[in-house]
């Protein structure tokens, strides 16, 4: 079965109530209320605007090319919401099987430019071209640290299928690697095996604990590639008025608003999956207590199924917020420091991250 | 399975329209793409050879040498072009006509 | 015919119409936009020979990087306004009758090649490319490494602003 | 060169960190609401954490008793004196009196009142809210109330009329006025000496003057709204 019939509700209920959830978090963070209104504390806020951008009319400038500034909103969609055919949902229920999963995720993100740039030389208009070209600029120079840090992860994992790392992070590793086994901190010359203890022991996280730093780079690039504070230089509104979508308005404009969503959405899945557990339990076995066993549920049965993909949405959802809170908390970098911070430090950090996983991985073996 | 006489006929096709490109068009850029369309048809048959029953991995390695070699070269040939457009103002390939720079 | 099939007479069709449109349009952007299909089109043919990772790799560096190029190039050295997005065509003739004629002795020497010895086979080799990458192919993969990189600087060092060709 | 990047390095980390030690604070502390407390309240200074904004139509800050907003005028109390009208910088107060006959009554406070008031409407979209009607005021009836709260729809929907009497009131007293005059009149011709007549008749004629537009129709005559929230 294919994972899309669930992704597409699930992207839709998750914009709805990240764009509900961003609001009240500003609000919460800032000493305000939030919206209070429309219906109870304001939860109906975002279906009210969303009834409200479907409404609007339709605008194409005179001076746009009317027919790429028509047809590149949807592109940013489609482009962004076919990463999610890869993703798991369940311990049992996955998307395309793609032994290339991760890579092909990767350049989807690059596709994710193109896009862009439609977007802002259709509306020709200044403020959206600038807005493009620093969209492209930024999305190519972060995905360098961020490749490099998913390669990492590669490194110990040994496999680009997304659902192999999920498993491999897990008390199930057996299921898809038979005789494979798990040493705390991935280390052999420790010698605790926990194989069968799981939890969050088994988690990328812990088995390489020098991860817990790739991932922050690893977030810090992802949050350049969705294009969110503090790296929203592209929709920088005090300089650009909204960037790449200034012309945008009504539906068009709510489905980049999707894509950006689902841009930060599937980086989150994909964070989760690459360094925190995938759909595994936190809970260890602790001897006879099977916690591990009684959390994540076989996989197959239908306790395993909603187990896990409880686990893969909360964890989610907990990056969301993380999102949301540095956005809240950091005020937008300059150009040149977005450069600097990309180049300079992140990349070279990457790249010995990189040397220090590959050791790793030779002390494993 | 795809019989491999459709790749090879498609390769040709696109290999045609990519050499016309490069004759017809004046623009530099527009002479680049229809470089990188006959590069992509040479790769087609590279990649649908290599998936024989013998395992003929050598296409597929030939292919991923071509796509990056031709990000080198695109790279490189765009720089060119922005150099040329900053002396003739144009990209005009009839009227990029002197030597001497 | 089976489902397969019908999809690659699909998005056969649709790289051909996408590469013709190249050939035809006039504006320069229409045609990167139509390269892109192209591109993702020959992308997916590579998923049916059974070429994952050259089919990503062609997605990510192909659409990823080198169209995200062009595209640059064509904003930098054109305008919406001046019509100058607009490229008209000359030769018209001899680029037919010279397409038209290579078209047709591929089309003959392919019709004579005998393809039954190439039977199809399904089945993984990402890990064979890994392998082969790292062992028999090294030495051109880093010569590859080394080019890149060289290029990047040439492109840098002739598009840089400076005269006089320092850097 | 290379110091400076590990320090930059540090200072990214350690300023970062706590940026979003302080924001998470304030996310935390987001459980608590602060209530509708005035700066009159002791504890005014005591709520320093949590949400500061106050849904305001639902609730809102107290005002203090000796708020300066909407103006007030207490007809009885009130002796058309024309004082506030005549000292108002923006002549935002429109009095009519009518004359009274005899003493109508007396005030509060024991003055006597003498005039009717036909007419007594504050434009309050024109007032500046300086209060200097209601230090002129001798009785103290033109006050300032606490209430702050009162946008309308429409800008004439601001002028507050203050005055109770009904048309036929006024005309009556109109008329009751002009037949006193009229006597009064008489008795003085009939009392005076001829030379002394002449400047006597000239003041009544202008009294009858103003009495010419009799009423005129208001549109805005509308109950005077309690705005205190």
């Amino acid at each position: 079965m294919s994972t899309i019939i669930f992704f597409l509700p699930y992207l839709l209920i998750v914009v709805i109530f990240a764009v509900y959830g961003e609001r009240k978090i500003s609000a919460f963070i800032q000493d305000r209320l939030g919206p209070m209104e429309v219906g109870y504390y304001g939860i109906l806020q975002s279906i009210a605007d969303l009834l409200k951008l479907i409404q609007k009319e339709d605008i194409v400038p005179k001076a746009a090319d009317k027919k790429l500034f028509l047809v590149a909103p949807i592109l940013i969609f489609v482009i962004v919401f076919a990463g999610f055919s890869l993703l798991p949902v369940t311990s049992s229920w996955h998307g395309a099987t793609a032994e290339t999963g991760i890579f092909f995720l990767l350049a989807i993100v690059s596709l994710d430019v193109i896009g862009i740039i439609m977007a802002g030389w259709a509306s020709n208009n200044k403020y959206a071209l600038l807005g493009a070209v620093r969209s492209a600029a930024q999305i190519i120079a972060y995905e360098v640290p961020l490749t490099l840090s998913v390669l990492c992860v590669i490194v110990l994992t040994q496999t680009l299928d997304l659902q192999t790392i999920s498993y491999q992070q897990g008390i199930w590793v057996n299921q898809v690697e038979p005789d494979s086994v798990n040493y705390l901190f991935g280390l052999m010359s420790i010698g605790i095996d926990i194989t069968n203890v799981g939890g969050i022991l088994s988690w990328n996280v812990v088995r390489m604990p020098f991860l817990f730093l790739v991932w922050v780079i690893f977030f810090i690039a992802s949050l350049a590639e969705c294009n969110r504070a503090p790296f929203d230089l592209p929709e920088a509104e005090s300089e650009l008025v909204a960037g790449f979508q200034t012309e945008y308005s009504g539906f068009r404009w709510s489905i980049i608003m999707l894509a950006e969503y689902g841009m930060m959405l599937l980086v989150s899945i994909l964070g989760v999956i690459l360094f925190y557990g995938s759909w595994n339990t936190p809970f260890p076995n602790i001897g006879s207590f099977k916690l591990a066993e009684w959390t994540g549920g076989l996989p197959g049965t239908t306790s395993g199924n909603i187990l896990s993909a409880f686990w893969l949405i909360s964890k989610t959802s907990l990056m969301i917020f993380l999102q949301m809170w540095v956005r809240w908390t950091f005020p937008r970098v300059r150009i040149d420091q977005l450069m600097s911070i990309g180049w300079k430090y992140l990349t070279p950090f990457a790249l010995f991250f990189l040397l220090l996983c590959g050791v790793w991985r030779l002390l494993m073996i | 399975m795809i019989p491999i006489e459709l790749y090879f006929n498609l390769s040709a096709f696109l290999f045609a329209v990519g050499l016309g490109i490069v004759i017809t068009r004046k623009n530099a850029i527009f002479v680049l793409m229809g470089i990188e369309l006959m590069l992509n048809a040479a790769n087609i048959n590279f990649v649908a050879v290599s998936q024989s029953e013998s395992g003929l991995l050598e296409g597929q390695f030939f292919a991923l040498f071509v796509i990056v070699i031709a990000a080198a070269e695109a790279a490189v040939g765009l720089a060119i072009v922005l150099k040329v457009y900053s002396y003739f103002k144009t990209i005009d390939l009839d009227r990029v006509n002197e030597l001497k720079g | 015919m089976e489902m397969l099939e019908i999809l690659f007479y699909i998005i056969g069709a649709l790289a051909c119409i996408s590469a013709g449109f190249i050939l035809f349009t006039k504006n320069i952007l229409y045609a990167a936009f139509a390269l892109v299909v192209t591109l993702l089109c020959i992308a997916a043919l590579y998923i049916f020979s059974n070429a994952e990772f050259i089919a990503v790799s062609q997605i990510m560096i192909y659409v990823g990087g080198i169209i995200v190029l062009i595209i640059f190039g064509i904003m930098l050295t054109a305008k919406i306004r001046d019509e100058k997005a607009l490229v008209g065509s000359h030769n018209r003739f001899l680029a037919f009758a010279s397409s038209a004629a290579i078209f047709v002795m591929l089309i003959s020497v392919i019709g004579t090649i005998n393809f039954t010895q190439y039977q199809a086979v399904t089945g993984s080799n990402l890990h064979k490319i890994g392998e082969g990458i790292m062992t028999d192919y090294l030495l051109p993969f880093e010569l590859m490494a080394v080019l890149l990189l060289v290029a990047l600087i040439g492109a840098t060092a002739i598009a840089s602003k400076k005269e006089g060709g320092t850097s | 060169m290379i110091s400076t990047y590990w320090q930059n390095i540090k200072s990214a980390f350690s300023t970062s960190l706590s940026g979003l030690k302080t924001t998470f604070k304030h996310f935390v502390e987001a459980r608590h609401v602060h209530k509708p407390v005035g700066i009159s309240s002791p504890d005014y200074f005591n709520q320093d954490k949590g949400i500061m904004t106050l849904s305001y139509p639902h609730e809102s800050l107290p005002i203090p008793d000796n708020g300066r907003y909407k103006l007030h005028n207490e007809i009885d109390d009130c002796i058309v004196c024309d004082k506030c009208a005549k000292v108002c910088p923006v002549d935002c107060i429109d009095i009519e009196p009518i004359r009274a006959v005899s003493e109508i009554g007396k005030t509060s406070d024991g003055t006597s009142k003498r005039i009717h008031a036909a007419k007594f409407d504050i434009d309050m979209a024109k007032c500046c809210f300086c209060g200097l009607c209601t230090t002129v005021c001798p009785t103290e009836c033109l006050t300032m109330t606490k209430s702050f709260d009162f946008s309308e729809y429409d800008v004439d929907d601001h002028t507050y009329s203050f005055a109770t009497m009904t048309p036929l009131e006024i005309l009556t007293k109109k008329k009751e006025l002009e037949e006193f005059e009229a006597s009064k009149k008489k008795t003085q011709e009939a009392a005076a000496p001829k030379t002394e007549r002449k400047a006597d008749s000239e003041p009544s004629a202008e009294k009858k003057k103003p009495a010419k537009p009799v009423f005129r129709p208001r549109p805005m005559i509308k109950k005077k709204k309690d705005g205190d929230a």
